[in-house]
């Protein structure tokens, strides 16, 4: 049995944490932004498979890893477009049409696999990239800035998103079509195109967290995700739709993840309790939330479609 | 029709086998050892494959599919697909129902059962990763503690062990599909002073990877996982199962359709060390493993299980 | 009369352009799009012992889906269907494993009934977070989907593991074959259609009643539409919520027991993950529920179709060799291209409307 | 007074709702310079007339000229282009943004893709001084009274330098002393050359506010006057094509024993600041209680706490019909007899999607008449509907007919037939004809006053000073969570009490006045 608190051990399991987050963080943002804007969308894992599958599938044809970044955004962008037109234009039901897109990406990124690839093929994993200056601060700087640029760009993300939604006109739109549409539409913001800009904001980012997901591992299996765009989802209500708070949770989440694994590794947690540990992180996602109490509220059209008449 | 016809050949002759397999069949791992095996069967053989059947009531229906369509042979390449099969079985004499893994039949007639003696390769690979490993410390990725990934493991601890290891550490990600969670856990293994690394069923693929990128050693199980780090896989004990099957075949060709447990193992040859040419192993190493399958084989090596 | 000639032209386009894409797919790979056609209609319809698989691959559905409805009549998101299905089955196992020589007419509505207990008390876990801690059910339900998970593996590798695994050594999650006593008894010989069944659509009818015809459906829809004006009238929102979520979660721990007491196996097992037991009734439910627009009665015919998409994939990927994930995908566009019909109808209705086409007719219809 | 020339002529505007004509060939023209006003009943169709102006709605027929030039407005933003503003019926404010924010909304920014919320907080400032329109740029709008909101929206309007402005019942939510201020501001307006469309119910204000008026019934163009030529009761007529009394007239009563006694109530606001600061009052048996005050000075949470919808602070007492009923969810104090009309009808007192009837027996569904054998008894809760619809004559298709598709008036009859049908005998009206129109307050004033006569001590919760002052017995007047005085009816006058509630509680000129 290891020891835990020694500091390479703890190291390990931030630089740990902060890869498992790195997915959830973006695909996070990315519905943090569709919903502050009225719009849920239950179908980022979905959107996260099929994105994963064009990167994994692009850097194993073509060998370029910027070309699967780019593929996988292009690719949640396109799904964006698809639930654009049927939430916006057409104003479905939010819930079922998200389903449907996670139901239709879940089979399709399985089939596309099987019939272009079939046995997984490992390809390039996304390269650490060290931070000058800040890479060398022992301990700190190997778990924080030896990632990779997915990582370094899903936590610029934060501040980013954050000013989007505080500081700019659109983020002001996006704001007020979640609040009260028609009091936007009053004022002649378009619902419609503001709603439409952040269902592709956001599920670019879902997918920017698909690439991530399979980039950082170099390998893609049918149903890579395993719920990880459920989960991402979640997030977004533990961090009250701020993006620091969805950063709080995204972190929360992989650090609990990574400090079982390491403990089940040093054997900490016996082989027979592996199971009650690996429910951890949403036991204490779920606590956490009890304490915070927050009573913050969500977006008050969320889910709402607008209707002018 | 439902009315199933009993027994019916494929085209020209052929025997008409089937496949109802929990994961993918291309997925370097346990359903892929099987599809791989019947294609290696030196028979005319009509092969239908029902794969991600995850679900063993799926399973279970397509296995009651295949039976009513009339193939000879229907394989339920999964332990948990038993219960069913007992309700099933019975109900189409004439097809012969291939079951594993499992050690026994639970008395139907109709019904092969089949094993793999996993402990023996995870023996051997065990053996041969703690003369690779500096730090005597070993990393296990595996999925949950059940079926031959138990036994797999269990061997492989065993081996390690009697190979000088000081230590094994055994990590169950609790899920079969959950490949960020297998790399993580062999990240975390790295953390903790392993540098040799093994891990058995299909979501492994990512511990591989960590492996590869961090010029750790691989083991490999199930099938010939080389390729998927083409320097650092150092062997993979991988099933043949077209040893016990043709066997079966033979008895059914012979009037009986079931009723016996096969087992495979470096003895009959159903379980062989396949050994990645490009990863060059230290003088001797190459030498004691085979010293060891020998002495697996002959009896004289106790794998401990 | 336009207007209805719309109403059913849309969605049945709708379904036509699915199975186009559908079409599509096949011929990608390799297959003949008419065959496959044929083998699902085959593998769901085929015979009488196919109705009845699809038939009882409905059954969860039409459970969860009831009780996605009652919880979003009452404004709160289930999405917790799998959590609920799961301490359904383990409750109702461990009534079977003590209880293994009761009669069956005792036994069988007995693990009904823990069933439902089951699920109850776990949909009461978020819906009460929800009322009294303000805890969104939605991040609450998710993730105690992944805590169930943990639970029903540790509970099937541990305490409730067949003693004849631990023995073999082969350790696979699952409970011993349970009593006989406690299987639901089929209802046609030679098929599995089973009691479970008529249970879920008796279980969809009281769904629709308590919603519809009573005081306690009255408050719950009314907690759902408005809970201030629910509040000034008197009705207690935080019991209400509550309750919504308890009364969802008994019918998706009722499916929860149905899928161990009507399986083949009889007994309770899982490859570690969720789906493993459920296949994923829990999300499934929810389509299906939406897809019979929130109302208890409709989730019956729609379950059925789901449940007849699943049954006809088997039945594809045997006959054609084509991936299951292609019946998955095929799924996924049915759901996206029918749920986008109906707005589709709406606005080619409001177009024609807008035209003058319609304008005299729809008045005077109105007015007479 | 306006010039002779015209910003605005709408022509023959028709727009059909599904089963609604709510404009039929409607004609307007507004000058430059002047305020016209727009009167009719409720659902007569001048919001649908001034949406079609703003590019809320499409018209079917007709057409638009704006400055003389014909236009086709497709959209609000269209609108606020051709410096058209409109301040709605309801607030079209972001509650969780600034005051400056809401201002800026839709507004290009200097500092793209930035906000520049300081240039707009300062224009912001201008503005508020200019027009004498007090409110701080950087509070959130949920934080605002419902006064101060209003002003915001005055000043979105006037940040976007609107020249025609649109009006939809901007004062139902008003204090008088805030409707006279908001006078000052419209007339101002109208003199610097502006067009302003009025829409009101409350005759007092249009007569002295308007230049000239345009009366609307069933969608119509029914006749046009002006104040000189007119008086309230002949516009009253207009409107409802009947006579209308605008007084109601009530019994002397003798006192009965109180039904509803307050000691000592203290309330917290939604920020934990004392709203209600230690009240004690009575409620006799066959008495109006009006209380008066600006909105916000603690009303809402005092009719909150007697509705059992707030708690209260210990020490604070509340008993109904002498009983104490302080620890009592709503529903225990409806069972003993407490009605209440809640002040914000659509989000509290009604459910939009339920139907007339469901919102009929919304607070006795399950008692033993409307329930056989564990379910609901359709047949007694539809007869029970159609006799309420019948008496309280409940404008509508049917019982069955959703709720949200009556007008505002008509679902104050609903709810005002729901509380009276239970026979209460504590009624707690809060705005009780808050944007009801002139025929339907006639007859909700006239139930009020029955209800009196039949012994139900009645609190009634009102800003609309007319209202308090016809139908009160006492009047209380709310100040800063205190009552200031509570003044018998025999003394009240529209000035004394306008002082009270402006916090003006010198004895001297009070008993002076
Ligand atoms: N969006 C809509 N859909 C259907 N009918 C509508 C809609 N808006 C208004 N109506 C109907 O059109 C008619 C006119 O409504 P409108 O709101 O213009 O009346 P109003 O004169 O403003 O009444 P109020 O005094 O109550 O504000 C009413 O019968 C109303 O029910
Ligand atoms: N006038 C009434 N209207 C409706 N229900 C009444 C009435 N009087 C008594 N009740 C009874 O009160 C009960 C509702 O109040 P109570 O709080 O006791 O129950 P509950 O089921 O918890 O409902 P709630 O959601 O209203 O809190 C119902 O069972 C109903 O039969
Ligand atoms: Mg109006
Ligand atoms: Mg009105």
């Amino acid at each position: 049995m290891g020891d835990f608190f020694t500091l390479s051990v703890l190291v390990a399991t931030a630089a740990s944490a902060i890869r498992l987050a790195t997915p959830y963080l973006l695909a996070s943002l990315g519905e943090t932004i569709g919903q502050r804007s009225g719009v849920l969308n239950l179908g980022v894992d979905g959107v996260m498979l099929l994105s994963a599958f064009f990167s994994y599938w692009t850097v194993l044809e073509t060998g370029n890893l910027w070309l699967a970044v780019l593929v996988g955004l292009v690719t949640g962008l396109a799904v964006g477009v698809l639930y654009g037109v049927i939430t916006v234009r057409l104003s479905a039901t939010q819930g079922i049409s998200g389903i449907g897109i996670f139901i239709f990406g879940l089979g399709l990124s399985d089939l596309l696999f099987r019939r272009q690839v079939g046995t997984p093929k490992p390809v390039r994993r996304l390269p650490n990239v060290d931070i000058p200056v800040l890479s060398d601060i022992p301990y700190l700087g190997e778990a924080l800035f030896q990632r990779n640029l997915l990582t370094y760009l899903a936590f610029l993300l934060v501040p980013a998103t954050a000013l989007l939604l505080s500081r700019t006109t659109f983020g002001l739109n996006i704001r007020s079509v979640g609040e009260n549409p028609q009091a936007a539409d009053s004022l002649g913001v378009s619902v419609e195109r503001t709603r439409f800009i952040a269902i592709l904001m956001g599920n670019s980012m879902a997918g920017l967290a698909g690439a991530a997901l399979v980039l950082q591992l170099g390998i893609f299996q049918p149903n890579l995700t395993q719920g990880l765009g459920f989960i991402a989802v979640a997030l977004v209500y533990f961090g009250a739709w701020r993006p620091v708070g969805v950063m709080g949770g995204a972190l929360l989440y992989g650090l609990v993840n990574a400090t079982v694994l390491q403990w089940k590794a040093l054997g900490i947690i016996p082989v027979s309790g592996s199971d009650l540990a690996n429910m951890a992180p949403a036991v204490l996602t779920i606590l956490a939330l009890i304490v915070l109490a927050r009573r913050v509220h969500a977006p008050a059209a969320l889910t709402r479609p607008f209707t002018r008449h | 029709g439902d009315d199933a016809p009993a027994t019916g050949s494929g085209e020209g002759g052929a025997l008409r086998v089937a496949i109802v397999a929990p994961s993918a069949s291309d997925d370097l791992a346990f359903s892929q050892s099987m599809v791989d095996s019947v294609n290696a069967l030196e028979r005319d053989v009509e092969l239908s494959v029902t794969d991600g059947t995850f679900i063993v009531e799926d399973a279970a229906a397509a296995i009651r599919g295949y039976a009513e369509d009339g193939n000879d042979v229907v394989i339920a390449h999964g332990t948990q697909f038993g219960g069913s099969l007992m309700e099933i079985a019975p109900d189409f004499p004439d097809v012969t129902f291939v079951w594993g893994t499992a050690s026994d039949t639970q008395g139907l007639d109709n019904v092969f059962a089949y094993a793999p003696a996993a402990d023996e390769g995870g023996y051997v690979n065990g053996s041969i990763a703690a003369s690779l490993s500096e730090s005597g410390v070993i990393g296990v990725v595996g999925p949950i503690e059940a079926g031959d990934a138990v036994a797999y493991i269990n061997g492989f601890e065993a081996g390690a062990i009697a190979g000088g290891a000081s230590e094994v550490n055994i990590t169950y990600t609790g899920s079969f599909g959950d490949v960020a969670l297998a790399a993580e856990a062999a990240e975390a293994h790295l953390a903790n002073k392993v540098d040799v690394l093994t891990g058995t069923a299909q979501m492994v693929v990512g511990a591989v990877g960590v492996a590869a990128d961090a010029g750790v050693p691989w083991f490999g199980t199930q099938a010939n996982q080389t390729s998927l780090a083409p320097d650092l896989v150092v062997a993979s004990q991988v099933y043949h199962w077209e040893v016990v099957l043709e066997e079966m075949l033979t008895l059914r060709d012979s009037g009986v359709l079931g009723g016996q447990a096969f087992e495979i193992n470096l003895a009959n040859g159903g379980l062989v060390i396949e050994f990645n040419d490009a990863f060059e192993l230290p003088a001797g190493v190459r030498d004691a493993a085979d010293a060891m399958i020998e002495g697996i084989t002959n009896g004289t090596v106790n794998t401990g299980s | 009369m336009l207007k209805a000639v719309l109403g059913a032209l849309v969605p049945l386009l709708a379904a036509v352009v699915a199975f186009a894409f559908g079409a599509i797919m096949l011929l990608a790979l390799g297959a003949n799009p008419l065959d496959g056609l044929n083998a699902m209609l085959d593998g769901a319809f085929g015979s009488g012992s196919r109705i009845a698989a699809t038939a009882v691959k409905a059954t969860p559905l039409i459970l969860v889906g009831a009780g996605i409805a009652i919880a979003f009549r009452t404004s709160v998101i289930n999405i917790g269907g799998e959590s609920q299905i799961i301490a359904g089955a383990l409750l109702s196992t461990v009534v079977a494993l003590t209880l293994p020589d009761l009669p069956a007419f005792i036994l069988v509505p007995l693990v009904l009934l823990a069933g439902a207990t089951g699920g109850a008390l776990l949909g009461a876990i978020p819906g009460a977070l929800k009322a009294y801690a303000s805890v969104n059910e939605i991040l609450s339900t998710i993730m105690l989907n992944l805590v169930m998970v943990q639970v029903m593996n540790y509970l099937l590798r541990g305490p409730l593991i067949d003693p004849f695994e631990m023995e073999a050594g082969t350790r696979i999650p699952q409970t011993q074959r349970l009593s006989d006593n406690a299987a639901l008894p089929t209802l046609i010989d030679g098929t599995r259609l089973h009691i479970g069944v008529p249970v879920a659509i008796l279980a969809a009818v009281a769904a629709y009643l308590i919603l519809w015809r009573t005081p306690t459906g009255f408050r719950l829809r009314a907690v759902g539409h408005s809970p201030e004006a629910a509040r000034a009238a008197g009705i207690s929102v935080k019991r209400n919520v509550t309750l919504a979520m308890a009364l969802s979660g008994s019918l998706a721990g009722t499916a929860g027991s149905i899928l161990v007491f009507g399986s083949e196996s009889q007994r309770m097992v899982t490859d570690g993950s969720a789906a493993g037991f459920t296949g994923s009734a829990g999300f499934n439910g929810i389509v299906a529920a939406l897809f019979g627009g929130l109302h208890p009665l409709w989730t019956i015919p729609s379950a059925m179709l789901f449940g007849a998409l699943l049954t006809g994939a088997t039945q594809l990927q045997r006959v054609l060799q084509v991936p299951a994930a292609l019946a998955v995908a095929l799924n996924g566009i049915i759901v996206i291209f029918v749920i986008s019909s109906t707005p589709v109808r709406g606005w080619l209705q409001r177009s024609l409307a807008d035209s003058g086409l319609f304008r005299r007719s729809g008045n005077h219809s109105e007015a007479d | 007074m306006g010039s002779d020339e015209n910003i605005l002529e709408m022509r023959g505007i028709t727009k059909v709702f599904p089963g609604v004509v709510a404009n039929d060939n409607v004609d307007l023209d507004v000058r430059y310079g002047e305020v016209h006003t727009l009167l009719g009943e409720n659902g007569a169709g001048k919001s649908t007339l001034v949406k079609i102006l703003f590019g809320l709605y499409k018209a079917d027929e007709g057409s638009i000229l704006l400055r003389g030039q014909p236009i086709a407005v497709g959209s609000p933003s269209e609108a606020i282009a051709s410096r058209i503003g409109m301040i709605h019926q309801h607030f079209m404010l972001v509650p969780t943004l600034t005051v400056a924010e809401n201002v800026a909304l839709g507004m290009t920014s200097s500092r793209r893709p930035f906000t520049d919320l300081d240039a707009v907080s300062r224009r912001v400032s201008e503005i508020s001084e200019e027009h004498g329109l007090a409110v701080d740029p950087s509070v959130e709008v949920r934080r605002l009274a419902v006064g101060e909101r209003q002003r915001v929206e005055i000043i979105k309007a006037l940040y976007r330098d609107a020249e025609l402005l649109v009006l939809d019942e901007p004062t139902a939510v008003l204090t008088p002393g805030e409707v006279d201020d908001l006078f000052v501001i419209l007339r101002r307006m109208a003199d610097a050359g502006r067009g302003l469309i009025f829409i009101s119910h409350k005759l007092r204000e249009v007569m002295s506010l308007s230049d000239r008026i345009t009366v609307l019934r069933n969608g119509r163009v029914v006749g046009g006057t002006t104040p000189a030529q007119t008086s309230r009761e002949e516009l009253a007529q207009m409107m409802v094509g009947r006579t209308v009394r605008l007084t109601p007239e009530k019994p002397v009563l003798d006192d009965g024993p109180a039904l509803l006694s307050v000691e000592n109530l203290t309330v917290h606001g939604d920020r934990e600041t004392v709203a209600v600061d230690d009240i004690s009052f009575d409620v006799r048996s066959g008495e109006i209680f009006g209380i008066a005050g600006v909105s916000g000075n603690g009303q809402r949470e005092l009719a909150e706490a007697i509705a059992g919808l707030r708690g209260v602070e210990p020490g604070s007492s509340i008993r109904l019909d002498g009983v104490d009923a302080t620890g009592d969810d709503t529903r225990a104090r409806r069972d003993r007899g407490l009605g209440f009309i809640p002040e914000e009808r659509m989000r509290d007192g009604a459910i939009a999607e339920f139907t007339v009837s469901e919102n009929l027996v919304l607070v006795d569904y399950g008692s033993d008449e409307f329930t056989s054998r564990g379910m609901l008894a359709f047949g007694a809760i539809g007869q029970h509907s159609r006799r309420l619809v019948d008496e309280f004559a409940v404008k509508t298709p049917g019982i069955d007919t959703p709720t949200s598709s009556l007008s505002g008036g008509n679902i104050q009859k609903v709810i005002l037939a729901r509380e009276l049908s239970a026979s209460p005998t504590v009624l707690l009206a809060c705005q009780p004809t808050r944007g009801v129109d002139i025929g339907a307050a006639e007859y909700i004033h006239t139930r009020l006053i029955e209800q009196r006569s039949i012994g139900t001590a009645t609190i009634l919760i009102s800003e609309d000073l007319d209202e308090v002052l016809g139908l009160a017995d006492r009047i209380a007047v709310m100040y800063e969570g205190e009552i200031v005085a509570i003044v018998p009816a025999e003394e009240a006058t529209r000035d004394k009490v306008g002082l009270l509630m402006a916090g003006v509680v010198d004895p001297a000129p009070q008993t002076n006045s």
